[in-house]
């Protein structure tokens, strides 16, 4: 084949090639990616910790930018100028010429440090305001303390004290005051993994033997998506959490309402515990486990949870509570006040007024709630739950698991 | 081909870019990549002495620092007798050469042979074993790693005393093959036996025994250890010309760059893992 | 594989080869002095920054001897230095740094 | 040939007749015995890259498998654990068993031709690196065919998740001594390539006369030898911990895990510039090739190449940015990061200069090579991005960290890696690919790569996590997954179109004089494919773009080739060393030993090490007997007669000296 059919079929098949990709582009249009506000999204940021983290990245973003429009046009432009465009040009040697230029080299690399001085000014500047709390918001600052598990999170607040049971202890749904800085002592038992909230920070490390923090802030009230950032194993993926932040007022009540001892809902004399139970149906693997309606106002559903479900039925209620302790769940969860008092698994205490279970995977309601009791490990592969309750063989009956989920409902 | 007896110069070979031997680079690259080695070890055993565990142990109470620096001078002598050994090959001194070699793995055992010792009594006296602590476990691993250099390095030098035995035309000898492996396994029978009968004459010594039970419960060891040297003299009796001399310099002196590596790294172990300890 | 060939090998000079011996004994000697100069400075009475100083000081010293002497790195083509050193000082510097990072207050494990 | 003679040490053997009777001398010039015996780089470097273009496409197929599980949210096509030994197992085999060895087969096959030398400084020693990576890459795989699996901690192993508390079964076993012995066998064959090009150069090949390519070799077996050992000390930690149950990473007893990162970073990060720098050097001389021009500011280049691998050694910290390592130290390591972009740039600078004023011919080879410039561009200001450390504590460990690399790596090293291979191919087979099918296949590989990873910067940006095998459908992902899924599958086509027209051209592709592309350096003087002794007459150098000269002054380098002809025909023929099994036979001890101690039980029933110690040891024994028999068969090779066509006589014993 002569060359320049060659070229004209080749640059044809290019633009196919690039037909086709912009039609991949055009399939994917019902959400539009360019658009990066998704929960995750480390552009539409809410806080200030965050948001200085995203002016460095700005700043990197249009430096190379323009270095790269110049650059590739240089480039751009030399291959299309000197391209030989003739089969005897091509056999020519072009003029002799220099092998170098030392003043050519020589501004260019001006340049390029040029260019690495504008990043690692603010660079700088980011390093040092995102270590830790600024001096002036030391006292306003409130701790909390993070734990990562295999593979979910344990939450602490150190100025909330119990008597009798030490700091308040929740799991997976982080609550923060917002508009004060919040710092953040994580730790891990086990494996390394990862606090990562992007919306108010990025992230650090949960290393065993090492007292890592960070700090962050939430603007406004809100209703944030953390994620464990470093692989951890089997359910890394799976390893999520919620950040929720109120309103000073909110938050207080929050504590007050979480600083009590679990609820407790007595039956009336003669109710009887209503088999009312939906049969559980088949999940297909990997599941979602949220329902479409579900982050359309995320915090408004969270405060939802906060109130006794409608419908309570008390005596199925009392049924599961003594079910959580016969079925060894008692031995790895804490119900605060009905004595169980595990450690190996989340604090239930008030599991009933948390938007999400095994650490944000699936939602918090009756279908999903059995969902996971009935065999965690189908919800989360390799989960600890599965390995610690399954595997000693105790098997729920369907009229348990209703009851178990009637029980936890109510913890609010 | 000729041997060009007397015109080698060690220090320059003609048929390479740079004058340096091919196998003199390859040993100094290795060295380099060596240090490597032993860097991330060091690194690794500092960095858990600077943050020990509240309860660790503390190695001035186990450390005993006149055998280690005993092990130490060893060492440091068995590097002058390499050295000595590399001048004497490549001057074509063939039986100066062994003499030395010899000596070098004479002090290069006796330096495994503390270690044994120093070792088993760290774990059987001192109760550190390589698991029931951080000290252990890097203290056991860096200085074991050093120490199975040294192995290898006696080891090295134990073929490379037995090839200055090779007769020409070698590769079509099988006699000569086996006299060869008998040689081998006869030194280090000999070494390995020397080093458990002092082993256990210093224990009977230490617990108070008697010196004649100590040779009549150890008479098949003594026996054998005796048997070897014999053995060994023997086979290093004169048995007409060989091919090994001065062109074998090259090969003599690479294995002499390593023996000395081990010993300069044996230096900063010494300061960095027993001195500093002291202070 | 063949340099440009060059004329007549460097005579080899055997009769410096004497002098290397009697060099090789007097380092050895040095060596095993300055070793126990440094078991004796352990003991001493001076300030621990001063103890260590001269430890690490002296340990240099008989590195440097034994590479250079014993390794006859001092008669060697100069390239062979460089190839060691490059791994000589990439090592010490990498292990400089990691403990300086361990140092780093942040990077102090938990107490127990 | 006075000075080959002279390397031969045996000096007595210079009398010896033929046969010996003790050690097995294999002459097989085809069959398998040949290619287990071989010393010549030519075959052992074509072995590498057969050996690396499979496991490149095993490593393809579990992306494929990854991005279909991507495809969409809450996708099914693998479980959690077979996601991560997918995972784990596509970045091993990428880095280790794909890129490292096709580097690798360049550097065998062409560095010691364009240093105009007849074979590497240690033959034997290069067929032990070739069987001790192949032994590697199968203790790395053999989780596969096991009931434990393939490992899944990740290509990073960070502990304690992979220690033995957290990872019991053998799979991470396999990893650890599959690495180990890839570090023997990479340290190996880097000593090797240092002392050969340092000092088997031929006469007027000064160093800063060496192709570009030849001095990244230089530069990337320093930092192998530089880097390996340190994660072979890390290895040597985490395996005695998890066979003889010791600290180094147990937090019970004081461990910290975070050694393990800064042990392995100090060894991956150079890893990567390992992975990059021979891919420059092969555009370093495709640029200049397919210009016409020489390579615009060699010392520059050079220089830039070797201040990018010493400056490499002081970053490793970067990819342990949200560790918590302090104000000082990050920014420390975040500047030092940073000023690895000026070498860099200024290779870009100056292959934008090589094009200048040239007369650019648009071949494959430099399709890809232009590919290449664009492509790393892009992925290395992804790196700037991460090395501003308030920004990476936001993209770290998210899909921006794998855009970044992908685009170094594939828009990087691969694309060089495949330029290479269209470049060189004429002279290692005598035949060349087609134009057009080269073409396409650039165009779709170039289009399906950054359809696939284009995306995945917003993705990170997005907050999506790496590793991680489900998402849910609410995160604003899904579009950017199923396109970056649809990239996967036209890049998978694009490879395939790439394989299919090489080993068609292989088989039947049309035949090339020498020299095809008119190039500059010293291996297309050599007819194609090269014969064993590579040059008839060790040619004398006279300038940088050796053949290039030779070609400008016909007469007088014909002159002096015949006259150094004669000369060397004199001195007894060309010196070829001895095929040799032993190299073989040691790498199959390692074998042996790292299956005893990565796969057998440690079963204390039946005496206290059970079975493990007995394989191990008869594996350490064989690997013995290898190199011992190895030293006593000695290298002294034979003399090669040739004729004045060039052929060598049929029989190689009886060319004996
Ligand atoms: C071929 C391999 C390769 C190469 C060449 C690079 C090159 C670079 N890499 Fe990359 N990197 C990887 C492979 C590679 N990387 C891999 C595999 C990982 C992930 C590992 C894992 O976690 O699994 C990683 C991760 C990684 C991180 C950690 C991210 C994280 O996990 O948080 C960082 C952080 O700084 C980084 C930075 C850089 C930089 C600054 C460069 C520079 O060398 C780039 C320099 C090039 C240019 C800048 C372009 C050309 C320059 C100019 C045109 C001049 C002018 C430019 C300026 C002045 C800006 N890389
Ligand atoms: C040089 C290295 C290299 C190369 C070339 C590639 C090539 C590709 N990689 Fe990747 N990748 C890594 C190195 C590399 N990768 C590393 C180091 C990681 C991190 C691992 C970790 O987190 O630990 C990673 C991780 C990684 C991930 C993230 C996984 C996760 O974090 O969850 C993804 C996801 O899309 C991905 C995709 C791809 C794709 C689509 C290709 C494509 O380019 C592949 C193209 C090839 C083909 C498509 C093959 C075509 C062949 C056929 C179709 C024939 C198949 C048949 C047979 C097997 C006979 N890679
Ligand atoms: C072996 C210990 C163990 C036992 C027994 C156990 N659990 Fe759990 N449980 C866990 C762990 C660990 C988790 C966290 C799993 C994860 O998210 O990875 C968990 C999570 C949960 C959660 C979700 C909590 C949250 O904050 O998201 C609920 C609800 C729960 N368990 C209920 C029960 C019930 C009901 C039983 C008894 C039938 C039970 N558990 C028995 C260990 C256990
Ligand atoms: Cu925890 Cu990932
Ligand atoms: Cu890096």
């Amino acid at each position: 084949m002569r060359l320049s059919s060659l070229l004209t079929s080749t640059a044809r098949w290019g633009r196919a090639g690039f037909a086709l990709g912009a039609l991949a582009l055009l399939a994917g249009c019902d959400y539009n990616f360019w658009r990066m506000d998704g929960h995750q999204s480390t552009i539409t940021v809410a806080g200030p910790v965050a948001r200085s983290q995203l002016e460095v990245f700005y700043v990197t973003c249009w430096v190379t930018l323009v270095i790269f429009i110049l650059v590739g046009g240089v480039l751009a432009y030399a291959t299309l100028k000197f391209r030989a465009k003739t089969e005897a040009e091509e056999k020519a040697i072009p003029p002799e010429q220099g092998h170098g230029n030392p003043l050519i080299e020589l501004g260019l690399i001006g340049a390029s440090v040029l260019a690495l001085v504008i990043i690692a000014i603010p660079t700088l500047k980011g390093i040092w305001y995102t270590y830790d709390v600024p001096e002036d918001r030391k006292a306003d600052t409130y701790e909390i303390t993070a734990t990562g598990y295999q593979w979910w999170f344990k939450f602490e607040y150190p100025s909330e004290q119990i008597a009798g049971s030490g700091a308040l202890t929740t799991g997976n749904e982080l609550v923060i005051p917002a508009g004060r800085p919040v710092r953040v002592n994580v730790r891990a038992i086990d494996v390394i993994h990862s606090f990562w909230v992007p919306k108010l920070a990025g992230k650090v490390d949960m290393i065993p033997n090492r007292g890592n923090f960070l700090w962050l802030q939430a603007d406004e009230p809100g209703y944030f998506w953390g994620q464990c950032a470093e692989y951890c194993g089997d359910s890394h993926a799976v390893m999520r959490f919620r950040v929720i932040a109120l309103s000073p007022k909110d938050f207080a009540d929050w504590v007050a309402q979480q600083t009590s001892p679990a609820r407790n809902v007595t039956p009336k004399p003669g109710e009887t515990a209503k088999a009312q139970f939906a049969s559980l149906r088949t999940f297909k693997q990997n599941e979602s486990g949220i329902t479409d309606k579900y982050d359309v106002a995320p915090l408004e559903a969270w405060k939802a949870k906060q109130f006794p479900e409608k419908g309570e039925n008390a005596a199925l209620i009392a049924q599961g509570k003594a079910l959580f302790v016969s079925k060894t769940c008692a031995s790895c969860h804490e119900v605060r006040g009905h004595g169980a008092a595990g450690i190996s698994g989340p604090n239930l205490t008030h599991i009933g007024a948390r938007s999400m279970l095994a650490a944000g995977l699936i939602e918090n309601n009756a279908e999903q709630l059995q969902r996971w009791i009935h065999d965690p490990g189908a919800v989360k592969p390799g989960n600890k739950m599965a390995k610690g309750y399954l595997d000693n063989n105790i098997k729920l009956t369907p009229e348990n698991e209703v009851a178990l989920v009637a029980y936890l409902q109510s913890l609010k | 081909m000729s041997s060009h007896a007397g015109t080698i110069d060690h220090h320059h070979d003609p048929s390479t870019s740079t004058g340096i031997p091919n196998k003199k680079l390859l040993m100094w690259t290795f060295l380099a990549s060596d240090c490597m080695f032993f860097g991330a070890l060091i690194s690794t055993h500092l960095i858990y002495r600077l943050h020990p565990m509240p309860d660790a142990p503390s190695p001035k109470n186990i450390f005993s620092i006149e055998l280690t620096s005993f092990s130490t001078f060893i060492l440091l002598m068995s590097s002058l007798m390499m050295a000595l050994a590399v001048t004497a090959i490549q001057k074509g001194n063939l039986k100066s050469m062994r003499w030395s070699i010899l000596t070098t793995i004479f002090f290069g055992s006796i330096f495994l042979g503390c270690q044994v010792y120093e070792f088993q009594e760290f774990v059987e006296i001192k109760k550190m074993t390589i698991t029931n602590s951080m000290l252990g476990t890097t203290f056991f691993t860096l200085t074991g790693t050093h120490g199975t250099h040294v192995a290898i390095g006696v080891l090295w030098l134990i073929l490379m005393y037995v090839r200055s035995f090779q007769p020409p035309e070698a590769g079509r000898n099988a006699a000569w093959f086996i006299r060869h492996a008998v040689h081998i396994a006869v030194i280090i029978g000999a070494i390995l036996l020397a080093i458990f009968a002092t082993l256990a004459l210093v224990h009977t010594l230490h617990t108070g025994g008697s010196i004649s039970a100590y040779f009549g419960g150890h008479f098949a060891m003594l026996a054998g250890l005796l048997a070897c040297i014999a053995a060994g003299i023997f086979l290093a009796r004169p048995n007409g010309p060989v091919n090994f001399g001065e062109a074998n310099a090259i090969d003599v002196e690479s294995m002499g760059l390593y023996w000395h590596f081990v010993d300069i790294v044996w230096i900063v172990i010494f300061t960095a893992v027993y001195l500093l300890e002291y202070l | 594989m063949s340099a440009p060939a060059h004329s007549a090998p460097a005579a080899h000079d055997h009769g410096h080869d004497e002098s290397k011996f009697q060099i090789y004994v007097q380092i050895a000697m040095l060596l095993a002095v300055i070793t126990g100069v440094e078991i004796v400075g352990i003991y001493l009475p001076f300030a621990k920054w001063i103890i260590v100083t001269c430890l690490v000081v002296l340990s240099v010293v008989k590195f440097m001897y034994v590479i250079f002497y014993f390794m006859h790195l001092r008669w060697d083509k100069p390239f062979c230095t460089i190839m060691f050193f490059i791994g000589l000082v990439l090592a010490s510097g990498t292990t400089w740094a990691l403990l300086e990072l361990f140092m780093v207050k942040d990077s102090l494990p938990l107490p127990v | 040939m006075e000075a080959i003679l002279k390397s031969d040490l045996h000096a007595k053997d210079a009398h010896a007749p033929a046969k010996s009777t003790l050690f097995w001398r294999p002459t097989a010039q085809t069959g398998l015995i040949s290619w287990l015996t071989t010393v010549d780089h030519k075959k052992i470097g074509f072995l590498y890259g057969v050996f690396a273009l499979f496991f490149f496409l095993v490593g393809g197929f579990e992306a494929l498998l990854i991005r279909l599980q991507l495809m969409y949210p809450n996708g099914t096509v693998l479980t959690a654990q077979q996601y991560n030994t997918m995972f784990t197992m596509h970045g091993t085999t990428m880095i280790f068993l794909a890129v490292m060895p096709l580097s690798a087969a360049f550097f065998n096959f062409i560095m010691p031709l364009q240093i105009g030398a007849r074979d590497v400084a240690f033959p034997r020693l290069n067929a032990f690196s070739l069987w001790t990576f192949v032994a590697g890459a199968i203790i790395i795989n053999l989780g596969w065919f096991m009931h434990d699996g393939a490992p899944d901690g990740g290509w990073v192993g960070y502990a304690p998740l992979t220690s033995k508390t957290f990872a019991a079964d053998h799979s991470i076993d396999m990893w650890v001594m599959g690495l180990q012995l890839l570090g023997v066998a990479s340290i190996a064959a880097s000593l090797n390539f240092i002392v050969t090009i340092i000092n088997l150069r031929a006469p007027g090949m000064t160093m800063m006369r060496l192709p570009v390519f030849t001095w990244m070799t230089l530069i990337t077996a320093f930092l192998i030898v530089l880097s390996f050992p340190f994660i072979t000390i890390a290895l040597v930690e985490l395996m005695m911990d998890r066979l003889f149950g010791t600290n180094f990473f147990e937090v019970s007893n004081g461990g910290m895990p975070i050694l393990w990162q800064h042990l392995f970073w100090v060894f991956g990060h150079p890893e990567v510039y390992i992975l990059i720098l021979p891919a420059m050097g092969i555009v370093s001389e495709i640029l200049p090739t397919f210009s016409r021009k020489p390579l615009f500011g060699y010392p520059i280049v050079v220089f830039s190449g070797a201040s990018i691998g010493f400056l490499g050694f002081s970053v490793w910290s970067h990819h342990m940015f949200t560790t918590g390592m302090g104000t000082m130290a990050t920014a420390a390591f975040s500047l030092a990061t940073m000023a690895i972009a000026v070498p860099t740039g200024v290779k870009i600078f100056n292959w934008i200069g090589t094009l200048w004023n040239g007369h650019i011919s648009m071949r494959t080879p430099m399709m890809f090579a232009l590919g290449f410039v664009w492509m790393f561009m892009i992925g290395g200001f992804s790196g700037v991005m991460h090395s501003a450390a308030p920004a990476d504590a936001q993209q770290q460990d998210s899909y921006f960290v794998i855009a970044h690399f992908h685009y170094v790596l594939i828009g990087g090293s691969l694309f060089a890696l495949l330029a290479g291979i269209h470049y060189w191919f004429p002279l290692m087979f005598g035949r060349k690919v087609s134009e057009f099918w080269g073409k396409l296949s650039f165009w779709v590989i170039f289009a399906g790569f950054n359809i696939t990873f284009f995306p995945m910067h917003f993705l990170g940006l997005n907050g999506m996590p790496r590793r991680t095998f489900t998402y849910d459908a609410n995160l604003g992902w899904n579009a950017a997954n199923f396109i970056a899924t649809i990239g996967a599958l036209i890049l998978g086509v694009g490879i395939f179109i790439y394989f299919a027209v090489m080993v068609y051209t292989f088989l039947k592709g049309e035949k090339v004089a020498k020299d095809v592309w008119d190039a500059r350096t010293l291996e297309w003087s050599l007819p194609n494919p090269p014969p064993e002794y590579n040059y008839r007459v060790i040619p004398t150098v006279h300038a940088r773009d050796a053949y290039w000269y030779n070609k400008q002054h016909k007469e007088e380098i014909a002159r002096e080739e015949a006259e150094k002809a004669k000369a060397e025909a004199a001195h007894g023929g060309i010196h070829m060393p001895h095929q040799s099994i032993y190299p073989f036979v040691a790498s199959l001890g390692l074998l042996i030993a790292a299956v005893g101690i990565a796969v057998i039980d440690h079963d204390p029933s039946p005496g206290f090490w059970g079975k493990k110690i007995g394989v191990s040891m008869i594996g350490g024994v064989v690997m013995l007997a290898g190199i011992y028999f190895w030293a006593l068969e000695g290298n002294e090779g034979y003399h090669l007669h040739l004729d004045d066509e060039g052929h060598a006589p049929a029989d190689k014993n009886a060319a004996k000296h």
